[in-house]
């Protein structure tokens, strides 16, 4: 179904790929992928995870070659083999995860690789602000970039690219990072600069934002090319179909099956971090049955929160509490024994041995307790046959129990560590981005057993950047500000704009 | 000295020390191993086993090297191996070597340096019909083992008494290798002989590294440092006994214009510190050579209770040297020190 | 907590109230500790703390680990750890040996330089392209290094030296001065006035007698820093050290910067090697002479949280002190625990003004077991004086350490296209 | 990836691989490679080489034994060198000091060199805990310190022995009695200490909690903190069980052979110990088997100078086996990565033809 929009104007497409084939080993990223991108569009890059948008990109950006296919920018035909070669050509890319070196300057990371413009002095300085101004931003080019919120680090990004004279730039999920504000003031960034007559090519998963900016939709599906759409012919509803060849799956509440027992009570949590208040005066309880949702913009201490819960923070004050137990000061895994579950934010980096087989993986945090632990001693035979069991009921798509976490794809290895997490009879499970990265058909499958362990009494505190997950599954929603619980939101009725609000602090107290 | 060397100008000419009158002692009469005509031994095989330095180290092992060259010219014999060691080696790759040595047929069997002084004594034994000889250790109760051994406080002590002489401060340094029982000896004699000479003068010892840590023998760096340490604060003769370290200390000695010993042989005459060799006023000998050479020739004439118990200054096994002339017009004092000791008047302690 | 408290933690925190700049607060801890030791070497009565002599000694001892340490330096920028400095470091010294022996110190310094590179282009190749644990790497070239160098002297040198141990004797740069400073400096030093003899002893010993390759040792500090931080070369080698990712993705080709600089470091840490070789007063090639120098080296660039002024600062400590003790040995390092004492209590001063109490506490206790080390005792054991540089070494990295910030990808496996 | 292609292969390779370039180095110096192996191999027949290759072994193996546990956890304690001298060196000097019955005595020396060795080993891990002082920067500065520190104890508390310094010999009820071979020698007594520690050390690793922990912090230190494991304990106890491990690999060539500490005490076993680990994968077989060819290298290379070849080509060959034993783990983790990813995808791809992203099929 090619539903091609070619331009009228005679002039050639800024970018046109053909036929773009690219394999990894075990895994088509891309096969035959077509795709032509008009001078001064915005052009959407849509498609689940795992469908090849980014291995696309980079193959346009020059960090990988394709196995086969042929890249025309401006009509002419080049061959990129590296980054500079693109540069050269006028392409530019923020990435997925930004590139950027936090022990560097602002000015450093953006000059980098293009000293030879203006040098790496006063000359540079001069020339980033300049350009600064004519996108409509502040920076400070002598900051260090760890220094920087993410909306900043994004426009170093964005600037490195013009800095560079790009004028084909390539967003690899921009927005997956920013509250809806700043989804906003990007937008009119973008827009000003395609007046300008730059060239965009934008991924993003959330079709609204989708909608909100693109000229022009080409959808991927399994790496290959479902079709092109003007954004004004077509509905969410069709552009859902296209990705995944049905209806996107909503997270739904279901019954409130909240009680009014308390299983996790936080009163007046403070931490810091040399001389930075990351945490302060946190209440908070979660009931049993009972999902707590926490809304904030990424760096507004829900990290903090969530280590502190976890113990692996140390507290300037507060308390915390299980049930009737008093967690305070406790150890980690004492903490993980008392019936606490933790799905963590990055699964690559907190919730797998990459280089062991799942069986292995499955002890991880569990290691003092059966039936993967006999006291002291490992219990291998019973961790395999427990690894088993999650396999099947978390429809984990693997070969077997004895393959390496790392062979495993990302929606299938976050299942694998939800279940391990629900192992054990939790009483609490403390969920950092769920489902971030996963594909919908994984997605959905999360959300259901989320839902079934509160349905069995299980307390959840929730921590999502999707907000519309966080409206979809929470029954009580707080919104967190520079380390504090700033707002109380009823998912019942609040919008993911009114949230937004209330997450950038323009809004305060009860939310809707 | 605790004013010293802060500016480093100390160095000014002094007087020299107040300096004794040497013993009057009639030199003993002893002579020197009569000119024997070596003996014939063509079909002799010496094993030699070296320490840590090895061949060409310009020291003891060196001297040893020449002493089996000579007997090997001069009796004829062809047969020689020698065998090297590594730094830091466990004890059995020595008793390796020995065995080697001994099962080949090699015989005698020459270890030279003490670290082989516990591998000797199980190995021997395995071998009744070898004969083994260990340089710089006293082993006894094998009947198999020939120990060589030297007095080298005797030795250092009469450079001791040049030193005093030769120091216009009346201050002199001594510069330790590794600071072992062997290498106090030298500092000892050294110290006797200087105090003997010059009852006020003064003595900086110091050792590059502590027993056990035998980089202090491969350290031409430290060596000067330490060298010119004494230097600035105002010591104006320095000996060392710091094996390859020692060439340290004769630039130091040189970049000053000051006077320096040498060790072990004469190093006035050594191709590897020639640029240094007018600075280098006297060695103290010690004769590993003549003992390897005495050794093998008893070997040669199964005469082996003819050798010395110990090769001290009476039979010349110690000794200094005046090649270059820079000391010839001390050679009667020296020689009066010396004839004391060689007789018994003057004990010199082997202990710093 | 109030919320005035709560509005500094914002996701992007202010800049901090500027204070001092880095090197303005180094300077004035280098000041501190020089009037330190400069009331100790008075209150001792051991000039040597400050003399000309002792800051020569220093010099010449520090200056292989200098050039050890830079080697380190330029290639832990780069991202790669190089444990393998001791190896690249006896590699020069026997380039440096055989190649000057020949043809003279010049063509030694380059062949240690080239000796150094090739030890370091092995690690490129291990630790880059094959993606080798970098310290695994660094310790099979120490080993290689060694094995080596004792092959080729095995081979090469024996047949003229006699001996497979060490090389014939090398021709040495010669030394110069810079007169009539010097001289000057000299007088002003033999005055013996409170601080201005010991401020000219330390100038003194840092001008004469100078040879050309400690001139270039001197002189790499600099030129370090500007081609590492000034310069756009710099810019994009610092870059692979701190996120290579980042660094391909703007067309930087990470492994030829990262091939750059090991191969740099080597060269480096083989001039080191020269240094033992080619400065006057040394011996030429000799097993074992290098004597973990290349570690120290590395201890100094982290000591120096690997940059050029601080690893500078690492090396003179371990030059200082090693040279003290060799020189004039217990009681100068018993002196320096006077002067240790008083450093501590202006530590403990800062601490209390800056209201960390519990480390102006342990400040305090360090400096009271200092004071009394030296009430108590007269002279250390040379056993183990001759071990000071080490243990000064080990002190400061344990009251330093938490400030150190290595390169963020320091140690960590690139390879492009995977990220 | 536990099969054993992933295990052998590189290790047989990169040994085949230094001999290939160890023969290039002797043919260029005029040596011909053949001999020089043979003589190599004909030594271990000769006297008691076969005895002391192993007897060295099993002191090589504790030592790569300690340096295994710290890879383990990414810890690299260079400072084994340091640790075993000095566990000697203070075990020594106890055990010639009491007098207790037969075994007992023997014991208390063991245990003495085990805690001197975790004590020296615990101020860089207490450095690396409080300070994060870098235990490579911290261990390397101890093993130097450690040279004074015995030197100082040696003089203080030992003997001279004519020109040897050593400290005073243990007596007939501390020590050690060997396994009589005749003329090929004694095997060391502690040799069985060291295939104790090995069994042990098998058992924590790959049974045991503990060493799943200790596993995890090394795998990945964020996932072992999420997962309850306090990287504090661990880094600590990891570095004191290496250093007690260290601490005792001096010992069976004391209590069975020397009966004493002399400052000739042998140097180098801690880089040893630390390639031997590398070689042997940090596995107790490996590592065994490791021991013994480095131990055969070291012991069999004694002989080279018979046949004029410098000995030194053994050091050649040592740092090759142990660069190339690593690249060669290297390429093959690559090959096997990828073939397992290729075997998921296959394993997976049999509803899909083109399965891009296994998590994004459908049911
Ligand atoms: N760096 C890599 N090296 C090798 N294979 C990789 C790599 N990254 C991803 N893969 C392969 O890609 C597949 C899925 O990874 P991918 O990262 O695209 O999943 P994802 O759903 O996007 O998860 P995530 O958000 O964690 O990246 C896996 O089968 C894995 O084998
Ligand atoms: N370096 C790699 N090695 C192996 N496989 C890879 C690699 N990178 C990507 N893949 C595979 O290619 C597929 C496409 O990945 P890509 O990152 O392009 O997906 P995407 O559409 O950007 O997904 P997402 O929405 O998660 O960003 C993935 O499923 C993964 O299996
Ligand atoms: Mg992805
Ligand atoms: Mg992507």
């Amino acid at each position: 179904m090619k539903t091609a929009t070619e331009p009228e104007s005679g002039d050639p497409p800024a970018v046109e790929l053909t036929g773009i084939t690219k394999t990894f080993p075990g895994v088509i990223a891309n096969s035959d992928v077509n795709l032509s991108v008009r001078a001064g569009e915005v052009h959407a890059l849509c498609g689940e995870n795992g469908a090849g948008k980014s291995t696309l990109m980079k193959i346009l950006y020059g960090m990988q070659a394709p196995d086969s296919g042929t890249i025309r920018v401006r009509g002419a035909e080049v061959r990129l083999r590296t980054p500079a070669e693109a540069i050269r050509a006028g392409i530019g890319m923020v990435h997925q995860h930004f590139m950027l070196a936090d022990n560097l300057t602002v000015l450093e990371n953006i000059v980098l690789g293009a000293e030879g413009v203006h040098g790496i002095g006063a000359k540079a300085r001069r020339a980033v602000l300049d350009l600064a101004a004519k996108a409509g931003f502040e920076v400070r080019p002598d900051v260090l970039v760890e220094r920087l919120g993410v909306a900043d680090r994004q426009r170093v990004e964005i600037l490195k690219v013009l800095y560079r004279g790009a004028r084909i730039i390539i967003l690899d999920e921009p927005t997956a990072v920013l509250v809806p504000q700043e989804v906003d003031e990007l937008f009119t960034t973008l827009r000003t600069m395609r007046e300008q007559g730059f060239t965009f090519l934008f991924i993003s998963h959330k079709l609204d934002e989708v909608r909100a900016i693109a000229d022009t939709i080409t959808v991927l599906r399994r790496g290959t090319t479902v079709g092109t759409v003007p954004t004004d012919e077509v509905t969410n509803q069709r552009l859902a179909e296209m990705m995944v060849g049905s209806e996107l799956p909503v997270p739904e509440r279901g019954e409130s099956t909240v009680t009014d027992r308390e299983v996790l009570v936080l009163s007046g949590l403070s931490a810091s971090e040399q001389d930075r208040v990351v945490l302060s005066d946190v209440d908070l309880v979660v009931r049993a049955g009972e999902v707590v949702g926490i809304a904030g913009v990424e760096g507004n201490g829900q990290t903090e929160l969530v280590e502190a819960i976890m113990g692996m923070r140390p507290l300037d004050a507060g308390r915390i509490a299980l049930g009737e137990r008093d967690l305070t000061g406790l150890p980690t895994l004492a903490r993980r024994e008392a019936g606490i579950g933790y799905v963590p934010e990055d699964r690559h980096r907190q919730g797998l041995l990459l280089d062991e087989p799942l069986w292995y993986n499955r002890i991880l945090g569990h290691q003092t307790r059966r039936p993967v632990a006999r006291g002291r001693w490992l219990d291998r035979q019973g961790a395999k046959a427990d690894a088993t069991r999650i396999v099947e009921q978390f429809d984990v798509r693997t070969p077997g129990i004895d393959t390496d976490a790392s062979a495993l794809s990302g929606g299938n290895q976050q299942k694998f560590v939800v279940g391990r997490e629900l192992s054990g009879d939790p009483v609490l499970l403390i969920a950092a981005h769920p489902t971030r990265g996963v594909d919908v058909g994984a997605q959905a499958g999360i959300w259901d057993h989320l839902r079934a362990a509160r349905a069995e009494g299980l307390a959840v505190l929730l921590i999502s950047a999707d907000l519309d997950e966080l409206i979809g599954l929470s029954d009580t929603i707080r919104v967190m500000l520079r380390g504090r619980l700033v707002a109380e939101a009823d998912p019942r009725s609040v919008t993911a704009e009114e949230l937004g609000a209330a997450m950038t602090g323009a809004q305060d107290g009860e939310v809707a | 000295a605790k004013d010293g060397g802060g500016g480093g100008t100390n160095n000014a000419e002094g007087q020299g020390c107040r300096l004794n009158a040497p013993p009057t002692a009639t030199a003993p009469p002893v002579q020197p191993t009569q000119p024997q005509a070596p003996p014939d031994a063509k079909q002799m095989r010496v094993g030699l086993a070296f320490d840590i330095g090895g061949r060409g180290d310009a020291s003891f092992n060196d001297a040893s090297v020449a002493g089996l060259d000579r007997a090997k010219a001069e009796m004829g014999f062809t047969d020689v191996k020698e065998l090297d060691a590594g730094a830091g080696e466990p004890e059995d790759a020595k008793q390796t070597r020995l065995r080697q040595l001994a099962r080949e047929g090699y015989n005698p069997v020459i270890a030279v340096g003490y670290a082989y002084a516990d591998s000797v004594k199980v190995v021997a034994p395995e071998f009744p019909g070898t004969k083994f000889a260990i340089i710089d250790e006293q082993v006894d109760g094998v009947p198999n083992v020939t120990s060589l051994v030297f007095a080298e406080e005797q030795g250092s002590f009469l450079v001791g008494v040049i030193a005093a002489h030769r120091s216009k401060n009346c201050q002199v340094g001594f510069v330790g290798g590794v600071e072992t029982p062997l290498i106090q000896k030298f500092q000892a004699g050294f110290e006797a002989g200087a105090k003997a000479a010059a009852p006020d003068i003064e003595i900086d010892s110091k050792y590059l590294t502590p027993a056990g840590d035998f980089s202090g023998f491969q350290d031409p760096n430290k060596g000067a440092e330490v060298a010119t340490g004494q230097l600035e604060s105002g010591a104006d003769v320095v000996y060392h006994a710091a094996g390859a370290s020692g060439k340290g200390v004769f630039s130091a000695v040189k970049q000053v214009g000051a006077k320096a010993i040498g060790v072990d042989s004469d190093q006035y005459n050594q191709p590897t510190v020639a640029e240094y060799k007018d600075v280098i006023i006297s060695s103290m000998l010690k004769r590993v050579d003549l003992a390897v050479y005495d050794y093998i020739s008893a070997v040669a004439r199964d005469d082996l209770g003819s050798l010395p118990k110990k090769f001290d200054l009476a039979i010349d096994g110690v000794g200094y040297s005046t090649s270059g002339g820079m000391v010839n017009d001390l050679v009667p004092v020296v020689d009066a020190y010396k004839a004391a000791i060689a007789n018994g008047d003057i004990k010199v302690s082997d202990k710093p | 907590m109030t919320t005035t408290v709560t509005s500094e933690s914002t996701k992007v925190p202010p800049q901090p109230t500027r204070r001092m700049p880095g090197w303005a607060r180094v300077l004035l801890w280098v000041v501190v500790a020089f009037v330190a030791v400069s009331i100790a070497s008075y209150q001792t009565g051991v000039p040597q703390l400050t003399s000309s002599g002792t800051i020569q000694s220093a010099v010449r001892l520090g200056i292989p680990i200098l050039l050890a340490a830079l080697g380190g330096l330029w290639a832990e920028r780069a991202g790669i750890i190089n444990i393998g400095l001791e190896g690249m470091m006896i590699l020069g010294t026997w380039g440096g040996a055989w190649a000057g022996y020949q043809w003279g110190p010049v063509a030694g310094l380059v062949a240690a330089a080239v000796f150094g590179a090739l030890g370091g282009l092995v690690h490129a190749i291990a630790t880059v392209t094959f993606g080798v644990n970098h310290i695994v790497s660094g310790v099979a070239i120490n080993l290689l290094g060694a094995g080596i160098a004792k092959y080729l002297s095995t081979l090469v040198f024996e047949p003229i030296s006699r001996n497979p141990r060490e090389s014939p004797a090398v021709p040495k740069f010669d030394t110069y001065s810079a007169q009539p400073l010097g001289t000057w400096l000299q007088e002003l030093e033999d005055m013996q006035r409170v601080g201005l003899s010991d401020v000219a002893g330390i100038l003194g010993g840092l001008v004469t007698e100078v040879s050309p390759l400690t001139m270039l040792a001197y002189l790499l500090v600099p030129v370090s820093y500007l081609v590492l931080w000034r310069s756009p070369f710099g810019l994009r080698l610092r870059s692979c050290g701190e996120n290579p990712v980042a660094a391909e993705s703007l067309g930087v080709n990470v492994y030829r910067y990262k091939y750059l600089a090991v191969i740099i470091s080597g060269a480096l840490a083989g001039i080191g090697g020269a240094a033992l070789i080619l400065n006057p007063g040394q011996a030429g090639y000799l097993e074992g002479q290098t004597n973990n120098r290349g570690y120290i080296g590395l201890a100094a660039m982290i000591f120096g949280n690997w940059r050029p002024g601080g690893l500078l600062g690492g090396a003179a400590l371990f030059g200082y002190s090693d040279g003290l003790q060799l020189r004039s040995g217990g009681t100068s390092v018993h002196a320096l625990f006077y002067g240790a004492t008083l450093l501590l209590v202006v530590v403990a001063a800062v601490q209390v003004w800056r209201r960390s109490w519990f480390a102006a506490g342990v400040s305090l206790v360090a400096a009271a077991v200092m004071y009394a080390v030296y009430w108590y005792t007269d002279e250390l054991p040379t056993e183990l004086t001759a071990y000071t540089p080490h243990l000064v070494t080990l002190v400061v990295l344990g009251v330093a350490s938490q400030r150190l910030r290595p390169p963020a990808a320091n140690g960590l496996q690139y390879r492009r296209g995977v990220d | 990836m536990n099969n054993w292609r992933v295990r052998l292969l590189p290790a047989a390779l990169a040994i085949v691989f230094s001999v290939v370039l160890c023969s290039a180095v002797l043919l260029i110096s005029g040596a011909n490679p053949i001999d020089t192996l043979l003589e190599m191999i004909a030594q271990v027949g000769r006297g008691m080489t076969a005895v002391n290759i192993v007897n060295t072994a099993g002191a090589y193996y504790l030592v790569a034994i300690a340096a295994a546990i710290g890879f383990q956890m990414n810890l690299l304690n260079i400072g084994i060198e340091g640790q075993y001298r000095l566990g000697a060196c203070v075990a020594a000097i106890v055990g010639g000091a009491v007098s207790l019955p037969f075994g007992l005595h023997a014991v208390l020396v063991v245990v003495i060199g085990a805690v001197t060795g975790a004590l020296w080993c615990g101020i860089a891990a207490v450095l690396k805990v409080y300070r994060g002082v870098s235990e490579v920067i911290s261990t390397i500065m101890l093993n130097t310190l450690s040279i004074g520190l015995i030197a100082f104890l040696v003089a203080t508390f030992g003997e001279m022995r004519g020109n040897t310094q050593g400290t005073v010999p243990i007596p007939a009820s501390g020590q050690v009695p060997g396994i009589p071979l005749g003329g090929a020698g004694t095997m060391f007594g502690l040799v069985l200490l060291s295939v104790a520690v090995g069994v042990g050390y098998a058992v924590l690793v790959d049974r045991t909690r503990y060493g799943f922990q200790l596993r995890a912090s090394g795998l990945s230190p964020t996932a072992a903190l999420a997962g309850g494991v306090d990287s504090k304990k661990m880094i600590m106890s990891a570095m004191l069980i290496s250093g007690a491990i260290a601490g005792v690999a001096g010992l069976p060539e004391i209590l069975s052979r020397d009966h004493t500490f002399t400052i000739n005490f042998p140097t180098g076993y801690g880089f040893a110990g630390l390639a031997i680990a590398l070689l042997g994968r940090n596995h107790p077989i490996g590592i065994a088997f490791g021991a013994l060819l480095w131990s055969f290298l070291d012991k069999s290379s004694l002989t080279l100078d018979n046949i004029g070849v410098p000995k030194e080509i053994v050091t050649i060959l040592q740092g090759t086996i142990v660069l190339s034993v690593v690249v060669a783990y290297e390429l093959v983790r690559r090959r096997e990565l990828a073939a397992e990813q290729r075997r998921v995808g296959r394993a997976l791809g049999t509803e899909a033809p083109a399965p891009a992203g296994t998590g994004g099929e459908r049911a």
